[in-house]
């Protein structure tokens, strides 16, 4: 019979690698279909244009790719509790710009001058959104609107250049060819999912985004849970905008505004599923490559611009049927 | 032990919005004030830029919102049944694009030599019902995110407008559709009377349409709904049809406004009409809010930005400003409902 | 060397202005034996440098490549990477104000070609002020705030306001070059100013149709002027008709055929990097003021590809030009 | 002649074959009751019947003709109705478009409504169990056992649909209600019974031998025995389904012990909570069972919600070992400090769905496991395992999602989180049994009295007054919102049920 109800002994091994195996093969499914997915699209690519190919081309992709990496990784978070941040795009470049104007008095310090405002201001965003209980959707879209203003209001919206800095211009180089950007957007990632995993915060953050009210019930603090991951995803744009920062040399108030929905469709294209709950840190990150890949694939296969973003659409749409575990995700809205 | 009959000790806890069962049942269709919040957000900014600025609540002034809430509101309305089944719709801008293309190129213009009259208004609605009805088919039955759908949508339908965009914006030379902005038998266009017909439509549909109840409880119990043999899928597709054909209408009505066809018609609708939705109460995760929340929070957005106007306030510091008012009026409006077990997304 | 692929990087695939660029480029591209890319980045500089990232990826030697990279934040990583990817760049519009062509990688970026924003915003700034006799109450829209064309011809605006002094500017609003967006700001406006209100200066021509649109459901269409800037025909069709006062013609048609062809002679070594002056590599392009009585000729000027070849354009490179951006006109 | 009959049926999901290869007929106007331990079938064979699951294998035969029965709505038009184990209202709907939610009837017509005809009907069906519920109002206004009743007037109403004989299906109806509902109920169900065929479901052995004309016995997903109440009785019934006899002290009063020289472990001076009590001072001391109880709408559950922290504007006093804690603590403190919480409504509160059961067991205590801000996953595994088997959740591996288990297995999933605690003082259980088969039942209160000799103490609302009378040490009753009558040590003395139910009305 294969039913536990029979066990006596209850440390038994069996039942526990078991459990393992079960655990460890929904893991892999997870990942190695967004995985396979991404190396088909880069196969359909390589088809056309075959110089993609090269590792020169594969540097230059993973270089670009790197802030949007960061901020889908950061974008995660938020969704995977179930709630959703509207301000991260718009967070890159405030802590750009920032970073640009502040720079020439703390120097390199203003780096974590930044990344821990940015951090501060999402934690706010999350205790507000918890305490008056109102949408995650609206606080984050009145944050936005605020970090709009006020990066174009101290720069009176003009474009500087990064004055002087170490680490910034060491983040946009590369070293045998690895982009350093792509190196610390991974390492954050991984990071990331693996305080996911063996902390007891990742667990928090999964109950919270299945079932909230059960997770109040058991004990989970909620509120700080929910301000952490806001936290987290506003401190991940904010790398993102310095790692953008370092690509560009330049800053300005709208710079990075426009990743706000390859932000959000990163995430969804990965296999999480946007009403929480179901996915993890690595899907978000495959699902970032797949967006960027599809958004040069439509580029590198030379249509005219119409087509291309006809393209693009078909693109998305069948990356993520491929993607989408239908099971797991069960109501897809 | 005598066997007695079992007592229970009913369960009386209440399960939504965490909110207690009070005693004896409300009474029913009771208007609940902790739910007014949005409304009281409306009225209590109007009144706040009425007090600021002399302006504000001139008769013309009054006009210049309701004819710029005219498109957000008739958007606003198909966004609304969307969101209360759960589902989101991207592609409102490109479907706007396309439908604004298709119009001034079938009607009268400077550059093809068509002229359908009416019927080449109607294709804009036409035009966006085709799209509508392609989102709903593909995330139902592909079951996809819907978010992804009609983000493939959005761009397939600028690509669509592009491909219509013959180098220069066709000039709509029909008098007939241009007058539905200008003509104003009581100071207000015939849009905003056509965004007042949708909203009242909208309104019906949700109270008194199967397809409107169904849609509650899509959003908040899909499974439930498709276990008790409704067509779940039936309503999904109605939804997106619906806003379709409102969002056809609004590339429509872009162009009779802007008398040109305009392959950006739709550019900056779809993040405002969202957020329209969701300030007004039509809440993302599904079953809550309703056309009036939604309308309202169009409301909101418009007196917001033109109030903004009205004070002179500097233009970047006017988003600031936005940003804080939205969140501030939000909290004071839901103040009330805060419970310890309430779930908000 | 022979030229390799043409990429150009637009603004938007469907604008009057940029159909007008591309058509310019492809008509001397094609006098090449060669196809434009044309890839748009709708205003957003971050998705265009990504998209570049795609085609310098695995090298684009002798590539010519011009780009408007929508802000000027981008400017400098879009030069960078055609540099690495051995490509002739032509920049658009948005050049930072410390950098210029002859002293950030010289050998891939040939010129900086662009409109004298400040030139537009001060001449349709008098021609608002003459058309109300020096003395009136007017109000402005302004584009994208970081684009060096909006901050330029609010400039010009307030060039021209200080040689008017009976011109009022009453308020600037935001319209981020958006045609319904200036139409809401605008209705506003009329609530808030009425009477008072005589003129509306606008950045562009697409929210000056916005401001249009406005008036005309207020039946004050040629009785509040409007000025616009692009020279798109429905606003000179506008201006003659007499709903608006002024616009500022830019020929995108020339600027494409010169900076296709700068870049490609860069490849042929019809230029040499090192000979050029500095007004060579970084100078306005002629634009036109199209006002009532020259809306007619402007709009009839109909481009003849066979004069855009690149072999007639090799004689004079800088036809169009009317001289060096200024120093500090970026800024 | 049989009115509705499964024909080898058999249901599988990945990984448990939930049905195997079961036969069994409905009669012409009886009432077959149908008992079974957890997760032994008995939900998914009235699914499969309602068109909500279709089987693996086997056939249904309707009236004698074999009948796919496609969803709910085709079952409703065929005359067959449920009462779900789980509620199944939409709460943003009204009363009345709830009761025909899952019929094309009355007050529909070309996709539009008429509410006042629809309110009408609905108001015939909800007369008919003597309720006063307005049909307008939303269901989410309503209370829980409010929505039972409605869950009753929406199968009810299939009587209307067609003029056949009817198949009504009710899959453990009882488990929320008063004495009195459940009289009406009862009421309804035998005057249904002239032109109906019913199966009841339930873990209540009592209920079933009283309303049923013949009982079927499940295990394993099989059917194992038919009975007819005459010539059985309890003990061949619990025999047949547990597998073992029930032993005479179920309650193992035996294990009862005198408490009311045991120190306080938790007091409340003049608690109160608007609108659901008043002024409730109480006490309850280490190791000591007590057990709260009252009708409906006497505030025994908002107390004991109150003092896990999930209460509105509670005020007062809790003296929590001899320390006064504040009462809007929430529940992360209270239970950092020591208090266990047992939600009714598991769907909601109880679990975690989405998530596994190992997830859910170390939910509350997992990480204190491990080391620091770190977990040790296998230290957890290797608990929750344990409490799997001792709690003999019926699952077919450990990773399984939580919502996948029959609902009294995710009950003891519920429970078992608690017992992964180092420092459980007090343990408030909110209708613990609820759902529960009586052998499952028995474990629990083996476990209580595990817990009690423990020292933590257990405070819970029952779900009658025999489990009441059985396990208490003090029975407090709760009488709107107040309390209404204390009996304090029944190791002494047990009061007479009469007293208890007094109090309670
Ligand atoms: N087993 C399932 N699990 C989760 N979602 C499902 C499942 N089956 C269908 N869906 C989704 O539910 C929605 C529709 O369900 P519904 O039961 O109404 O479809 P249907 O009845 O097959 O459609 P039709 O209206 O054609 O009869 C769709 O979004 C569909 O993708
Ligand atoms: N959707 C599902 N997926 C996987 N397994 C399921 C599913 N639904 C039920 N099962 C399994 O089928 C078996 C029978 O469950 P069922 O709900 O019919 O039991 P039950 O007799 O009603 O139990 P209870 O008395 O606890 O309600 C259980 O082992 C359960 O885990
Ligand atoms: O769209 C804008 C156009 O109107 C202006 O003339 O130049 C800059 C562009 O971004
Ligand atoms: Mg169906
Ligand atoms: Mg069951």
């Amino acid at each position: 019979m294969n039913f536990i109800q029979m066990a006596t002994s209850y440390n038994s091994r069996e039942r526990k690698s078991e459990f393992k195996r079960i655990s460890s093969r929904r893991l892999l499914r997870m990942l190695v279909v967004p995985l396979v997915t991404l190396l088909l699209i880069c196969a359909v690519i390589t088809f056309f244009q075959p110089r993609f190919l090269s590792l020169r081309a594969l540097t230059a992709v993973a270089t670009d790719a790197a802030p949007l990496l960061m901020l889908v990784v950061g974008s995660a978070v938020v969704i995977l509790i179930g709630g959703i941040d509207l301000s991260v795009a718009t967070m890159a470049s405030f802590s750009a710009v920032l970073l640009v104007i502040i720079s020439p008095t703390t120097g390199d310090l203003g780096i974590v001058v930044v990344l821990s405002l940015a951090a501060f201001i999402g934690y706010l965003q999350g205790v507000i959104h918890h305490r008056a209980q109102i949408p995650s959707f609206v606080v984050s879209f009145g944050t936005l609107g605020v970090l709009y203003g006020t990066a174009h209001y101290i720069t009176q919206a003009t474009a500087a250049p990064l004055g002087s800095s170490l680490i910034i211009p060491f983040l946009g180089a590369k070293t045998a060819g690895v982009p350093h950007g792509l190196v610390v957007a991974v390492l954050c990632a991984v990071g990331l999912s693996l305080t996911l995993r063996f902390t007891r915060l990742g667990r928090d953050l999964f109950a919270v985004g299945s079932s909230e009210r059960a997770a109040l019930v058991a004990g989970v603090k909620v509120g700080p849970v929910k301000a952490i991951a806001f936290a987290l995803s506003s401190f991940f744009a904010a790398g993102a905008g310095l790692m953008f920062l370092s690509q560009t040399g330049y800053s300005s108030p709208a710079m990075a505004n426009n990743y706000l929905l390859p932000a959000i469709v990163g995430v969804v294209v990965g296999g999480n599923a946007i009403s929480g709950g179901v996915g993890g840190v690595g899907c978000a990150l495959i699902g970032g490559l797949i967006a960027v890949m599809v958004r040069l694939g439509t580029v590198m296969l030379g249509l005219n611009p119409a087509f291309q973003n006809i393209l693009f659409g078909i693109m998305v749409l069948v990356s993520v049927a491929l993607t989408i575990d239908r099971e797991k995700i069960g109501i897809i809205k | 032990m005598a066997q007695l009959p079992s007592t229970a000790a009913s369960i009386a806890p209440r399960y939504d919005e965490g909110r207690l069962f009070s005693g004896t049942t409300e009474k029913a269709m009771k208007i609940n004030i902790k739910e007014l919040g949005p409304a009281f957000t409306l009225v209590v900014l109007a009144l706040a830029f009425s007090i600021l600025s002399a302006q504000f609540f001139s008769m013309s002034n009054v006009q210049a919102i309701l004819e710029s809430a005219a498109i957000p509101v008739v958007l606003a309305v198909g966004i609304t049944f969307i969101i209360v089944q759960g589902s989101i719709d991207l592609s409102i801008e490109g479907v706007m694009a396309a439908s604004s293309m298709a119009v001034a190129l079938l009607i009268a213009n400077s550059i093809t030599t068509f002229d359908y009259g009416w019927l080449a208004i109607a294709a804009g609605p036409v035009f966006g019902l085709a799209f509508g009805l392609s989102n709903g088919l593909l995330y139902t039955y592909l079951r996809l995110p819907s978010l992804i759908v009609t983000l493939a949508t959005w761009f397939i339908g600028l690509g669509v407008a592009t491909l219509l965009f013959p180098g220069r914006q066709p000039e709509i030379l029909d008098g007939r559709i241009t007058m539905l902005a200008i003509y104003k038998p009581f100071g207000l266009s015939f849009l905003v009377c056509i965004a007042f017909v949708v909203a009242t439509i909208g309104v019906v549909l949700q109270n008194y349409s199967q397809f409107g109840r169904m849609s509650f409880a899509i959003g908040i119990d899909e499974k439930t709904t498709r276990l008790s043999g409704n067509s779940v899928r039936l309503h999904k597709i109605l939804a997106f049809s619906f806003m379709g054909v409102l969002a056809g209408m609004g590339g429509a009505m872009i162009s009779a406004q802007l008398a040109v066809g305009n392959p950006s018609a739709g550019q900056g609708f779809l993040f405002p009409t969202i957020s329209a939705a969701v300030i007004g109460g039509t809440l993302l995760s599904g079953g809550k809010g309703g056309v009036l929340h939604s309308v309202n929070g169009v409301l909101i957005l418009e007196v917001l930005r033109n109030g903004m106007v009205q004070l002179g306030v500097d233009p970047y510091l006017r988003h600031v400003v936005e940003g804080i008012i939205i969140i501030a009026a939000l909290v004071v409006g839901n103040w009330q409902l805060r419970a310890r077990t309430r779930v908000v997304k | 060397n022979d030229v390799g692929d043409v990429y150009l990087g637009v603004g938007s695939a469907s604008s009057e202005y940029w159909a007008a660029y591309i058509e310019g480029a492809k008509a001397v591209a094609s006098s090449l034996g060669k196809d434009v890319n044309v890839i748009p980045s709708e205003f957003d500089g971050q998705k265009l440098l990504e998209q570049f990232g795609a085609v310098f990826a695995a090298g684009c030697e002798d590539c010519v490549v011009t780009v408007d990279p929508a802000s000027n934040a981008f400017t400098k990583a879009m030069i960078e990477r055609a540099d690495t990817a051995g490509a002739k760049y032509v920049n658009l519009w948005n050049r930072p104000d410390e950098i210029h062509p002859w002293d950030t990688v010289p050998n891939t970026w040939i010129a900086n070609i662009s409109f004298d924003g400040v030139d537009s915003g001060y001449q349709n700034g008098m021609a608002l002020c003459n058309a109300l006799g020096g003395k009136g109450n007017i109000v402005a829209l302004n584009g994208i705030p970081d684009n060096p064309p909006a901050k330029q011809r609010i400039a010009g605006l307030h060039k021209a306001l200080q040689e008017c002094p009976g011109l009022k500017l009453l308020d600037t609003q935001v319209g981020n070059w958006d045609q319904t967006q200036g139409q809401s700001i605008t209705r506003a406006w009329l609530a808030k100013y009425g009477d008072e209100l005589n003129g509306i200066f606008s950045a562009n021509d697409g929210m000056a149709l916005g401001a249009v649109a406005a008036l005309r459901e207020k039946g004050l269409v040629g009785k509040i002027l409007v000025t616009g800037s692009d020279g798109s025909s429905d606003v000179i069709k506008l201006i003659e008709k007499g709903e608006m006062l002024s616009t500022m013609h830019i020929d995108g048609y020339v600027q494409g055929a010169y900076a296709v062809a700068l870049a490609a002679a860069a490849v042929k070594g019809d230029i040499k990097m090192d000979e050029l002056k500095q007004d060579q590599r970084d100078f306005f392009l002629s634009q036109t003021l199209v006002t009532k009585d020259n809306a007619a000729s402007v709009l009839n000027s109909k481009k003849d590809a066979s004069q855009f070849s690149y072999d007639a354009l090799k004689g004079n490179f800088w036809a169009a030009s009317v001289g060096q951006i200024p120093a500090g006109a970026n800024k | 002649m049989s009115v509705l009959a499964a024909r080898h049926v058999s249901k599988s999901y990945p990984g448990v074959r939930a049905l195997a290869d079961v036969s069994m007929e409905l009669r012409e106007n009886e009432i077959l009751g149908l008992i079974g331990q957890n997760g032994s079938g008995k939900s998914t064979l009235l699914k499969i019947f309602t068109g909500v699951e279709q089987p693996t294998e086997g056939s249904l035969l309707l009236r004698g003709q074999q009948t796919i029965i496609r969803s709910p709505l085709a079952a409703a038009a065929l005359g067959i109705g449920m009462v779900h184990q789980e509620q199944s209202l939409i709460t943003n709907l009204t009363v009345a478009e709830n009761i025909f939610f899952d019929k094309h009837a009355l007050g529909k017509r070309y996709g539009f409504y008429n509410w006042r005809s629809l309110n009408k009907a609905a108001e015939r069906q909800l007369a008919k169990l003597e309720c006063e519920i307005p049909p307008d109002l939303k269901v989410e206004k309503l209370s829980f056992p409010e929505r039972q009743l409605v869950e009753f007037a929406k199968v009810l109403a299939v009587e209307e649909l067609i003029d056949d004989q009817l198949v009504i299906l009710f899959d453990e109806p009882t488990s929320l209600l008063s004495p009195s509902e459940i009289e009406g109920l009862f009421r309804q169900i035998r005057r249904l019974k002239e032109r109906a065929s019913i199966v009841f479901v339930s873990h209540r052995m009592d209920e079933v031998l009283e309303i049923s004309d013949r009982v079927h016995v499940m295990s394993n997903g099989e059917n194992v025995a038919e009975r007819t109440p005459s010539e059985t009785d309890h003990k061949e019934l619990y025999h047949l389904m547990v597998g073992s006899r029930r032993s005479e002290d179920y309650f193992l009063e035996e294990r009862r012990r005198p408490t009311s020289a045991a120190p306080p472990r938790l007091e409340t001076h003049r608690l109160s909570a608007p609108g659901a009590f008043k002024d409730v001072s109480f006490a309850i001391r280490q190791g000591e069972i007590l057990a709260l109880t009252g009708v409906a709408g006497s505030g025994a559950e908002e107390f004991c919600r109150a003092l896990f922290g999930l209460e509105e504007g509670v005020t007062g006093k809790i003296i929590f070992n001899g320390k006064e804690h504040p009462v809007d603590a929430r529940p992360s403190d209270l239970i950092a400090e020591g208090i266990g919480y047992v939600a009714a409504e598991r769907k909601l509160e109880g679990v975690v769905t989405g998530r596994t059961i190992v997830d859910n067991i170390v939910l509350s205590f997992g990480s204190k496991l491990g080391k620091g801000l770190f977990i040790d996953r296998d230290r957890e595994i290797s608990s929750a395992l344990h409490w799997i088997a001792r709690l003999k959740v019926k699952t077919p591996n450990a990773a399984e999602y939580v919502e996948r288990l029959s609902g009294g297995n995710q009950q003891k999933v519920s429970l078992a989180k608690w017992l992964l605690s180092e420092n459980l003082q007090l343990l408030i259980l909110d209708h613990p049994t609820r759902g529960l088969d009586p052998g499952a039942k028995a474990d629990l209160f083996e476990a209580i009295r595990d817990l009690s000799d423990q020292g933590i103490s257990i405070l819970f609302v029952s779900e009658t007054l025999e489990e009441t009378l059985g396990m208490a040490d003090t029975i407090v009753v709760m009488r709107d919102g107040q309390v209404s009558a204390t009996f304090s040590d029944l190791f002494h003395a047990k009061p007479a049920p009469e007293a208890i139910v007094e109090a309670m009305v």
